[in-house]
């Protein structure tokens, strides 16, 4: 037991120093290494390329409001489509989910005084706006036009402006691998002393899933871009059909990182759910070890499924079935979280924040976008499905419905901690309302549309039309709705901004939440934690006393501390 | 004695040789804990492997083109 | 005070940390063990990497009607495999001369380190000329033939790492004798040393799959 | 950016021992709402079942191929049991919603039941949908087990090529092609087809959407779809895969009609192709030109300079085509004379080997194909 005790001191002596306080403007809000002030800043970037990639998304729907195609040239419009998938999906919702939320939640949650290599997690967001400035630039040189998967043989007709895409996608791909190395190492190493595995908070558990795939998934995507951009620039021969190569291989070679990034997206929004709903249910999580089990299987199996994007597409059809029925295994894990999420509703009190309106927002539209993703698992329907506006329809309800319901969850819940004010409710639930109703106007159509015939990146719809007369009505109308999300967008950013000086000042824990971020001032000193908490039970446990030990709320401004070691609280203080 | 067969004796010596030593520090370091040991523990073997297969080739056995 | 003590599960990672390394500076142990998780992961990340682009040479190649392919009416040659058995041990060679170098760091020994060092890096630096050679003589290009494609990107980026691992050590040989490099304080020749390793293991599939297979 | 470290809300001050809300049972409400919900999935459940779903699922009350009927089934099983699902969750997400809402009165430090867990609800929830998933499982392997093998021999194979941005249609014993910018493709009611499935340039994908399949026409890969047309009609074709500008436009018409009327309009091409004087006078071509023409055309697919038979690039090798003792015949199994060689040339070949497209996707000129089996036939 002497031992015991002694571990316990070097437990403080290693983790209690605290770095001094950087200064001057550069260090403090540019290269700064603080990865509360990195999440901003991933955060604001994020959000801005939002806004683009969004306006993209809206000339795309108004093109569709005629069958002829009410505003651009076909070329314009496969660009445009082109940008909004690969935007929206490399340069919005991973560097916004796992790069702010998870860089400005995830230390704070294991009472971290920051991550593991705060230097390499600079660097990777660094390299997040020269990416997307490459991404960007593609346009002046055409821009490429075969969608956000850009398939050979199609997408080297891009010429630079493709392998411009493929540079972005390969530079920001490598920025993910080094977020996802150094989320591991931190989760792995710096929880605060009797932080177990089963204490953690359930968002940090989906910061870890999704590091892992974020580790040896993008490296894939990395290889796949890379052998497309050696093919565009040097003509060698990798997926050449004439030349011996494969395009069904660059199809592999993509889908077997751009299935896990489907996930990498949508499982930090479990994990917000997972935050969310029992701090404004006022009781214990439902089943945590289930829901943290699940998000370890959703992203284990995540590598085994991709080919279910290829059914059609040359894959050998005995090695359709494997891959259906393991895609048809994801279901259960998923299955269990939602069922749980619904459980923890059940008997308590509900309090009914912009934040909890996105929650259960995100439960009624991810279940749908889930169900409709068992549609296109199985084989034979797959067949008809694919390429369709059904296809649109179901990733958008995951990813619209899902991720970016569960982004808009985590803004309202953390910005008080991120600012020291809260934003308003009223405009929050307004933007909510906005959001819900225009996400499924905007996507429940498209799914009668696609079974119906109509295929996607249709630049046009004439001859769907002639058979379909209601096809304009629907197209039409969806538009409409897409201007909802519009405005609910707008909305927030307006309320972001606005909040910052008028928002109602927060104190330390405005919700009654109990993981640790909620223990320290708003918004955080620097160093985050002026003694490293110690943990004593699990993070969700209202009927209880809060399980921690070592907290303190009054911290004074910031202290020249230097590297010197905090003061080793004794025994009788830590056990208590 | 052709070019081929020099490289070849030279690899099948060179094979003995690092392949052997590879196993011994194996067996040395086998004791050892931590990650780092374990990893190289594990790279150690398969380079072992390696030099079995650069054996193999040397005698022909491998890589043989008709 | 044993229930006291026994309150604090030690889950959290660096209360771990620290009851390993309770003799040495605790900050230095923390931060070696995170770098040293860091530097593991890396190298995993890397091992997808090359996974990646040998999946897909397996790929092209099963899917060929013919392999070595035939281009303009000939059949591309098979490769020299006596050579690559050659330089093959020239590089396994110069892991086992890494490990020699750490393990006489580890027993204070520097003269001997210096020198298995220095051996190390020759051998690294041989093994780049016998692939410049290799390229030289193999008679494929690199856009010719997805052999050529497999071939040269694969290998290629693995002279690559060879190559920054040359100037790794070098970097390496240069800190250890300015005493970057302590008795117990030398995680930077660790993380040399398995990186050498796993440049070598890399090295081990590359050659048996476009040699022997 | 001020830091407040002051005055924290009420809902932080924990009384050590808080408020709990009781709540007894599941209570009636629940059972209540269970009933509504289950009469709602019944009724989605009758619709599918029974009601036209013609809307969604185009020809799903007449299948227009032996497939369609089994590719819906599938479809309205899933339907049932997701819409069910959907119905539940969101149901008893909304009925918690209102029912365990706060209430103004409540004291601050009031929670909900502490429930942590219940694993004999947690394993009932977990099993079911295994259960549920493995019978799905095996209803969809039946169906991929008719798709794959179902349909018997093929009575007519015919191939589609697709093109930036058309189809192109090619009948067994019709010289020329049919392309899908300015005739639909016809298909014979009642009888098992092949089609063979391939693209000149990028990936497209052929699709009917009454017939429910779609297969992707992948450059150097020759996939097929086979299924018997049970019902006569006017069907559109649509590329799924994007196929670059156009795409939006790459439309057919597929026309099924009896057996007759579709032999008829084949005859009718046939002739319409002999009257285009397709027969080729071989008479005087050049083996010098006939040698460029192979470079620019044929290289692509076949090795230039011509190699033995078996060092196949795409297609064969095509040196001593005319004498080679293991390969006496053509791989029209004819004997190979120029006439033979021309017929390969004008009308493609589809087999085991691959597919060669016709002399209209190969812009073929009667002069290029005479010149061609001269060099050819000089191979020695």
């Amino acid at each position: 037991m002497h031992a015991g005790t002694t571990t316990t001191h070097d437990a403080h002596d290693v983790h209690d120093h605290i770095h001094p306080a950087p200064e001057g403007f550069i260090r403090k809000y540019v290269f700064s290494l603080d990865h509360k002030v990195i999440g901003f800043q991933y955060f604001f970037t994020g959000l801005f390329l939002l806004l683009i990639a969004g306006s993209f998304a809206e000339l795309v729907r108004l093109q569709l409001t005629k069958p002829e195609g009410a505003i651009m040239s076909h070329n314009a419009y496969n660009e445009m489509f082109t940008m909004h998938g690969t935007a929206m999906v490399w340069m919005v919702l991973i560097p916004l989910v796992t790069g702010a939320i998870g860089n400005f939640v995830m230390p704070l949650q294991i009472g971290a005084r920051d991550v593991a290599f705060p230097w390499l997690n600079m660097a990777s967001f660094w390299i997040f706006p020269i990416a997307a400035l490459i991404l960007f630039s593609s346009m002046l040189f055409g821009g490429p036009h075969a969608g956000w998967t850009e398939y050979p043989p199609i997408s080297l007709a891009d010429g630079t402006a493709g392998a411009l895409w493929c540079m972005a996608i390969f530079v920001i791909g490598i920025s993910s691998t080094m977020t996802g190395l150094n989320f591991m190492v931190t989760i792995i190493k710096m929880r605060a002393p009797g932080m177990t595995w089963t204490r953690m908070p359930l968002f940090v558990w989906a910061t870890f899933a999704t590091a892992l795939m974020n580790m040896f998934a993008t490296v894939a995507l990395s290889a796949a871009t890379g052998a497309l951009f050696i093919e565009h620039v040097f003509n060698v021969p990798f997926f050449d059909a004439s030349r011996g190569g494969s395009p069904v291989l660059f199809e592999h070679m993509f889908w077997f990182y751009s299935h896990p990034a489907v996930y990498i997206f949508i499982i930090p929004a479990f994990g917000v759910v997972s935050e969310v709903l029992p701090v404004f249910a006022r009781k214990p999580i439902f089943g945590y070890k289930m829901i943290a089990f699940s998000s370890m299987a959703i992203s284990i199996l995540a590598f085994t499924v991709w080919a279910h994007h290829m059914f059609p597409s040359g894959l050998a059809p005995w090695l359709q079935l494997p891959f259906m029925i393991l895609t048809y295994a994801i279901g259960i894990p998923t299955g269990i979280k939602v069922f749980s999420w619904m459980a923890t509703l059940w008997g308590g009190r509900i309090h009914y924040t912009t934040a909890m309106l996105y929650a259960m927002g995100f439960l009624i539209t991810f279940t749908f976008g889930g169900i409709t993703g068992v549609f296109l698992a199985s084989v034979p329907v797959d067949l008809h499905m694919h390429g369709t506006y059904f296809v649109v329809g179901h990733f958008h309800y995951v990813v619209a419905g899902g991720a970016v319901m569960g982004f808009l969850a985590a803004i309202p819940y953390w910005y008080p901690k991120a600012t020291g004010r809260m934003m308003s409710e009223r405009i929050g639930q307004l933007s909510f309302w906005l959001f819900f109703i225009g996400l499924n106007g905007t996507f429940l159509p498209m799914h009668w549309l696609g079974l119906e015939g109509m295929p996607r990146r249709y630049a046009s719809y004439i001859d769907f039309a002639k058979s379909n007369p209601d096809a304009q009505f629907w197209n039409t109308f969806e538009t409409a709705m897409s201007f909802l999300m519009v405005a609910s967008v707008g909305l927030l950013v307006f309320n972001v901004l606005w909040s910052i000086k008028h928002g109602k000042v927060a104190g330390i824990n405005p919700w009654g939440a109990r993981t640790l971020e909620w223990t320290i001032s708003s918004p955080p000193p620097y160093y985050n934690f002026k003694k490293l908490p110690e943990v004593y039970g699990r993070p969700y446990d209202y009927d209880r006393p809060l399980p921690y030990k070592n907290t303190d709320n009054e911290l004074d401004e910031y202290p020249e501390y230097g590297r010197v070691l905090m003061p080793i609280p004794t025994p009788a203080a830590v056990g208590a | 004695m052709t070019e081929a067969a020099i490289e070849k004796g030279a690899a099948l010596a060179g094979a003995l040789v690092v392949g052997i030593t590879a196993v011994i520090q194996l067996k040395n370091d086998w004791a050892a804990r931590g990650i780092d040991a374990s990893v190289t523990k594990i790279l150690l073997g398969l380079m072992a492997l390696g030099c079995v297969l650069a054996l193999l080739a040397a005698v022909n056995v491998l890589g043989a083109r008709a | 005070m044993a229930t006291a003590a026994a309150a604090i599960p030690h889950g959290g990672g660096h209360a771990e940390v620290a009851a390993r390394y309770h003799d040495v500076d605790p900050v230095y142990a923390e931060t070696r063990d995170l770098r040293l998780l860091g530097f593991v992961l890396f190298l995993l990340s890397d091992c997808i990497l090359f996974g990646a682009f040998i999946f897909a040479y397996i790929y092209l190649r099963v899917s060929a009607p013919a392999w070595p392919p035939f281009v303009g009416g000939h059949q591309l040659p098979w490769f020299d495999t006596s050579f690559a058995a050659f330089n093959s041990i020239v590089l396994f060679g110069s892991g086992v001369t890494m490990h020699f170098a750490l393990e006489n760091w580890k027993h204070l020994n520097k003269r001997k380190f210096n020198m298995w060092l220095i051996a190390t890096i020759i051998l690294g630096i041989g093994f780049l000329l016998g692939q410049a050679h290799e390229y030289s003589v193999v008679g494929i290009s690199w856009a010719g033939s997805t052999m050529g494609a497999s071939f040269f990107t694969l290998t290629g980026m693995h002279g690559f790492h060879v190559f920054v691992g040359v100037c790794f050590l070098t970097t390496l040989a240069i800190q250890a004798n300015r005493g970057v490099y302590t008795g117990s304080k030398y995680f930077g020749l660790t993380a040399g040393t398995l990186y050498w390793h796993f440049v070598d293991v890399i090295w081990v599939a590359l050659f048996f799959l476009f040699y022997l297979w | 950016m001020r830091r407040h470290t002051g005055e924290a809300s009420l809902a932080q001050r924990y009384s050590p021992h808080p408020k709990q809300v009781r709540v007894q049972g599941l209570g009636r409400g629940f059972w209540l709402v269970t009933a509504l919900l289950t009469l709602l999935s019944l009724g989605t459940t009758y619709y599918y079942l029974f009601g036209s779903i013609d809307w969604i699922m185009p020809g799903a009350s007449h299948p227009v191929a032996d497939r369609a009927s089994d590719v819906d089934g599938l479809f309205k099983f899933m339907a049932v049991f997701g819409t069910a699902i959907l119905i539940y969750v969101s149901g008893y997400v909304i009925y918690f919603g209102i029912e365990f809402r706060a209430r103004p009165t409540d004291p601050p430090d009031l929670v909900g039941v502490p429930v942590h867990d219940a694993p004999k609800l947690e394993l009932w929830w977990t099993v079911l949908p295994t259960i549920l998933l493995a019978v799905l499982t095996a209803l969809s392997i039946n169906v991929w087990y008719k798709i794959q093998f179902g349909t018997g021999a093929p009575a007519l194979t015919m191939e589609v090529v697709g093109h930036q941005f058309y189809f192109e249609y090619r009948y067994p014993g019709l010289k020329t092609s049919v392309f899908s910018k300015t005739e639909p493709m016809h298909l014979p009611l009642g009888v098992p087809v092949r089609i063979l499935i391939t693209s000149a340039d990028v990936i497209h994908q052929f699709w009917v959407p009454e017939i429910r399949l779609k297969q992707a026409a992948v450059p150097g890969l020759v996939q097929n779809l086979n299924y018997t047309p049970l019902r006569a009609g006017t069907y559109d074709i649509a590329c799924s895969e994007f196929c670059g500008p156009d795409h939006s436009v790459m439309h057919g018409q597929l026309i099924i009609e009896p057996v007759a009327d579709f032999n008829k309009w084949l005859e009718g091409q046939k002739k319409a192709a002999a009257s285009a004087g397709a027969t080729v006078n071989l008479a005087n071509g050049s083996a010098d030109a006939g040698k460029a023409t192979f470079a620019q055309k044929c290289a692509a697919c076949h090795n230039n300079p011509p190699t033995p038979f078996d060092q196949k690039l795409v297609g064969p090798g095509l040196a001593k085509i005319t004498d080679d003792p293991a390969h006496p015949t053509l791989v029209t199994g004819k004997p190979p004379t120029p006439a033979n060689i021309a017929d390969i040339l004008q009308n493609g070949f589809t087999g085991p080997i691959g597919t060669m497209p016709n002399r209209q996707a190969n812009a073929l000129s009667d002069k290029d194909i005479a010149d061609l089996v001269a060099y050819l036939t000089s191979l020695k």
